[in-house]
């Protein structure tokens, strides 16, 4: 009941992280800004929302299997926020409006 | 019951398979000989091929109570494949291996170049392989990947010349290819919806008429017909086939298109048949004419040699559609239909070899500037000739007996009442007028007056395979009744 | 709770029609497929609900995954040549930016002629209109799972899927391998490759993450074929996962790869073609049919084949991404 | 209320979605000149038909219908092969003529054609292009 109860709270508040990083990629006016809203939103949004479903693993492999999965996206999202910075930073800023 | 041939027979079919499989793989595995495999495997597959219809007929019309059916991997239908062998599939393999033969040979003279050689032997020896494995296949979903192994390999050897009009070419006929496949996996899809199997045999037993069947029946054939360029769909098919290597537009011709034509026609007399009315003949009829007038005019018209055969296609696709309406008042009239078809895919493959050693001679196939190569070289015109009427159906040709037949059947709707069964022999008839005049046009330089020129050596290949095909074409006449009674062994035909 | 999943599901149709209308009206060719990368992601997502975890995890790893990666490489590819066309010779570019060269306009599709939509619309919606209604007048239940649950115990394999792929329909999944090798050897016929137009962004990051993140995708895929015996995986998105792994390799770089010796690529592409065949052609003779494993072999064969499988496809899918054939391949 | 969700089932909405997904393929088909457009259009329309056979497969009771799952498997790979073959031929279309449309009108079928019996390495001996990365920046908008 607890561990239901927390995995709800968990999720919904990770949810919550996900729409303003959402929100913050629509509506932020240039490259730079979007990924801070971006990746920062989703790391935590992310985070919360596995720590959540840990509440619901069978057993000890299904935790560090989530974990390993927060790990990846981690680093896979790090190293595609910085690729797409450093293009703009190079090669300027990609149209805004379209 | 089981007879010594009916084991023979199912494991023939499974052994030609896996053989056409094995020469693909390994030429795929090991390029540098892939044309020297390729001639040793044309030769085993031909040799095999031949065997099998001794078997076949042989095991005679007694076994013939169901077709030969083989499962694959002892699974049987629904839960795994089968492989179906009757007398339709049996003729179409007959004839995919005497041009895949012709080709290959053509080919060792037209393909030399030695990094072409391996490119081109692997894409060749999977688009035979998928032939044979789409003549044999017993499985709604199976057929769709067959589909696809043929028109993958078609589009890349079309497109294998590299040339601007070769590749714009090859990029149409893929995209018709894939919509037509998809199209037609609707259509698997739908009836796998209603009927839960997959398998020929079962749908068609449980096959009624139904807003399932219907739409199948329409996603499909839609599917085919673009694939085989049947007339209202036709467009893709001249720039395809007019770029593509010599040896290519024989192969797409010859088998690929007859391919397309021999699926519609199983699944219309299989899981569609209780969908056939005589209004639906008809207007497969006029479309059928419609492409007859369409493209013999083109064939009238189009400046390049390869280009009037490629349109000659469209059009002797015509007679193919004229003979649906024939078949619903007169069921056995299919026969005549493949044997026709048969004739054709021979002599259309003669006639597209022949062009391509003039073209190679002459280094162009504009027929305003050809007379002096067409007058240099009078065994290819004189293949190119036989092949052309062969076509056109004088007497004493495959094309003649097809088409007397066709006519017979015509007029026997005639005779049953059909008003409209005087448009089909009018059409017929006509068909072959049309026919003789573009087939004239290819050969009458020839007779003309006038520089005569034997162009860039050929290779004995090239100059030789083309006569001996329309030779081949030719004589099928004589084959007629064999080619009938091994059609005739097509239980659940008529 | 039946409700919310309705719910959910309609949203979910709402959003794969809505992105990818999105995706096909659109001008601009890199949105059109960033969007069709989101759509893809967004069909895994349907097909988990459809209870297909399998196909889910293809969708993402090759539909969406490879497929992406292929369609972003041949925009820059498109853009490479077409920019070097301009540069080299001006007088090919049309003067008309809105007549039918304006496809030149690099990743740009001008919108289409307003006087075929009526006909295309009504052509689509006639053909959409006329499936709805007859899926809506099929029968609730009918397939073959009795069928292939009946048979499991004899197939080998605890996973039904697999069991299907690898035993049951193998004839399929034979020309299945064949038709990715098929597509590779027309991709192969029409050239041979240039250098991959893309630069790898300078700096320590890229090096480092791909250091992580391939021997992760090796140990993963890997993972993913083994698993395939009694749950959710196999050959194909194993091979989906490795080939997306030699890729970000290709794409990255980090020193100059000597290019593989043509006969051992040769080999190691047809090796789940050829494997499979002579495992089919042993069954033949040995009397099982063909493609047919001997009775007590099926496991260790099917495992053997995915393998080769897995090697093949992982190749495969990396040399369509490079498309041309490696000068190796020509050598005498 | 219950009526309605027992008849919107993924058995029938998915197939339903997939219809008209197919739908909106061919119609993207029809309408789009860009290669690259109509291929994306064709893949759209192949992940039609495999929500159709999804769909299906997920009707009635019980677990979901493995063949279909498999054949949908098949489906995806064959599609990205076919995807994979026809972006090679843009590319390559494009190298040759400068567009990455089929240029509507009639087939220009009296242009000449090359024949490869006749010519010796034709169109494999281009350069392979060179790129600068430094001549690119303000290439994309």
């Amino acid at each position: 009941m607890i561990a239901n109860t927390l995995t709800v709270l968990l999720i919904l508040t990770g949810l919550g992280f996900f729409a303003a990083g959402t929100a913050g990629l629509l509506r932020f006016p240039d490259v730079y800004s979007r990924l801070h809203a971006l990746t920062k939103a989703d790391n935590v949004g992310l985070g919360l929302v596995i720590l959540g479903l840990m509440f619901q693993a069978g057993g000890l492999a299904d935790v560090l299997k989530l974990l390993l999965i927060w790990a990846l996206v981690l680093a896979a999202g790090t190293t595609a926020a910085h690729m797409v910075a450093q293009r703009t930073w190079t090669h300027g800023d990609f149209e805004s409006d379209r | 019951m089981t007879l010594p041939g009916e084991a023979w027979l199912t494991s023939g079919v499974a052994g030609l398979i896996a053989l056409s499989l094995l020469l693909a793989v390994l030429a795929t595995v090991w390029p540098r000989q892939a044309h020297r495999i390729g001639i040793a495997g044309a030769l085993a597959v031909n040799a095999w091929v031949l065997v099998l219809g001794a078997v076949f007929l042989n095991a005679g019309p007694e076994p013939m109570a169901a077709a030969t059916r083989v499962a694959l991997g002892s699974w049987e239908a629904p839960l795994g494949l089968m492989l179906h062998l009757d007398g339709l599939a049996m003729t179409l393999l007959a004839l995919t291996a005497v041009v895949a033969l012709a080709t290959s040979l053509y080919s060792l003279g037209y393909v030399h170049d030695r990094i072409e050689r391996r490119q081109f032997w692997p894409l060749w020896l999977w688009l035979w392989a998928g032939l044979n494995m789409l003549f044999v296949s017993g499985d709604a979903f199976n057929l769709y990947i067959t589909l696809e192994v043929v028109s993958l390999t078609a589009v890349a050897l079309v497109a294998f010349t590299g040339t601007a009009a070769a590749v714009s070419g090859a990029m149409r006929y893929l995209l018709v290819n894939l919509l037509g496949s998809l199209s037609f996996l609707m259509g698997v899809v739908l009836l796998f919806g209603e009927h839960g199997v997959l398998d020929l045999v079962l749908l068609e037993a449980r096959a009624q008429v139904g807003p399932t069947e219907r739409m199948a029946a329409v996603l499909m054939t839609a599917g085919l017909m673009l694939k085989a360029a049947l007339f209202p769909v036709h467009v893709w098919l001249a720039p395809a086939h007019g770029s593509a290597p010599a040896p290519v537009s024989a192969v797409l011709s010859g088998l690929v298109v007859t391919g397309s034509f021999y699926l519609i026609l199983r699944l219309w007399m299989g899981v569609f048949a209780p969908l056939a009315t005589p209004a639906f003949g008809v207007l497969i009829g006029l479309l059928g004419v419609a492409a007859l007038v369409w493209g013999s005019a083109q064939a009238l018209r189009a400046g390049r040699l390869k280009s009037i055969v490629a349109y000659s296609t469209v059009a002797q696709f015509g007679y193919l559609l004229i003979a649906f309406p024939l078949m619903l008042v007169e069921p056995t009239a299919w026969r005549v239909v493949v044997f026709f078809a048969v004739v054709h895919a021979l002599a259309k493959a003669a006639v597209f070899l022949a062009a391509g050693t003039l073209q190679h001679a002459a280094g162009h196939d504009r027929l305003v500037d050809l007379g002096d190569i067409l007058r240099g070289r009078l065994r290819t015109v004189f293949a190119l000739g036989l092949a052309g009427v062969s076509l056109m159906g004088l007497p004493f040709t495959g094309g003649f007996v097809a088409k007397y037949l066709l006519l017979e059947a015509g007029l026997g709707t005639v005779l049953a009442g059909s008003a409209i069964g005087v448009l089909w022999v009018i059409a017929i008839a006509g068909g072959g007028l049309l026919a003789a005049a573009y087939v004239l046009r290819m050969v009458a330089p020839a007779f003309h007056q006038g520089r005569i020129r034997r162009g860039e050596a050929v290779s004995a290949w090239m100059d030789w395979v083309p006569l001996g095909l329309a030779l081949v074409a030719a004589a099928a006449g004589l084959s007629g009744t064999l080619v009938l009674y091994t059609l005739s062994l097509t239980p659940g035909a008529p | 709770m039946n409700l919310l999943l309705v719910v959910f599901d309609l949203a979910l149709l709402a959003g794969l029609i809505g992105v990818a209308w999105r995706c096909l009206a659109s001008t601009d060719l890199f949105r059109a497929v960033v969007l069709f990368i989101t759509f893809g992601l967004l069909l895994a997502l349907a097909w988990v609900r459809l209870e297909a975890p399998d196909i889910a995890l293809a969708e993402a790893a090759i539909g969406a995954g490879i497929t992406g990666a292929l369609l972003l490489v041949t925009l820059e590819r498109l853009r490479v040549i077409i920019a070097g066309r301009r540069s080299d010779r001006p007088d090919t570019v049309p003067p008309d930016p809105s007549g039918p060269g304006a496809a030149l306009q690099a990743l740009h599709d001008p919108p289409p002629e307003p006087r075929t939509r009526l006909p295309a619309l009504t052509f689509a919606l006639v053909v959409g209109s006329l499936l709805v209604t007859t899926l809506w007048h099929q029968p609730d239940a009918a397939g073959l799972e009795p069928v292939v649950d009946a048979h499991m115990d004899a197939s080998g394999v605890d996973h039904p899927i697999t069991a299907v792929l690898l035993n049951f329909r193998a004839y399929d999944t034979f020309l299945e391998l064949a038709i990715v090798l098929v597509a590779l050897l027309g991709a192969w016929s029409l050239g041979r490759h240039d250098r991959i137009p893309a630069r790898p962004a300078p700096g320590p990051i890229l090096p480092g993450t791909l250091r992580l993140l391939v021997p992760v995708a090796v140990v993963t895929g890997v993972y993913v074929l083994w698993a395939g015996s009694h749950q959710p995986g196999g050959a194909f998105q194993a091979g989906a996962i490795l080939g997306a792994a030699g890729i970000l390799l290709v794409l990255s770089r980090p020193r100059r790869m000597p290019p593989p010796p043509g006969t051992l690529l040769r080999l190691g592409l047809g090796a789940g073609v050829g494997l499979f065949l002579a495992s089919g052609v042993y069954g033949l003779l040995a009397g099982h049919g063909f493609l047919g494993y001997p009775p007590g072999w099926d496991y260790p064969l099917i495992i053997l084949i995915e393998v080769a499988a897995t090697l093949s496809i992982a190749l495969t899918l990396v040399a369509l991404f490079i498309a041309g054939r490696p000068e190796g391949d020509d050598r005498p | 209320m219950s009526g309605l969700v027992e008849t919107l089932a993924p058995g029938l909405l998915y197939p339903t979605g997939g219809a008209i997904l197919f739908a909106l393929g061919l119609y993207g088909l029809i309408r789009r000149h860009h290669l690259v457009l109509r291929i994306l259009a064709l893949n759209i329309m192949g992940s039609g038909v495999f929500m159709v056979l999804l769909g299906i497969a997920a009707r009635g009771e019980g677990p979901p219908d493995p063949v279909a799952q498999a054949l949908t498997l098949t489906g995806i790979v064959v599609a990205v092969s076919a995807t994979a073959f026809a972006l090679a031929l843009v590319v390559r279309l494009a190298r040759l003529t400068g567009n990455a449309i089929i240029l509507p009108g009639p087939p220009d079928d009296d242009a000449p054609v090359d024949d490869i019996s006749r010519l010796e390495h034709h169109a494999h001996t281009e350069a392979p292009e060179h790129i600068e990365p430094t001549a690119r920046s303000g290439e994309r908008r």
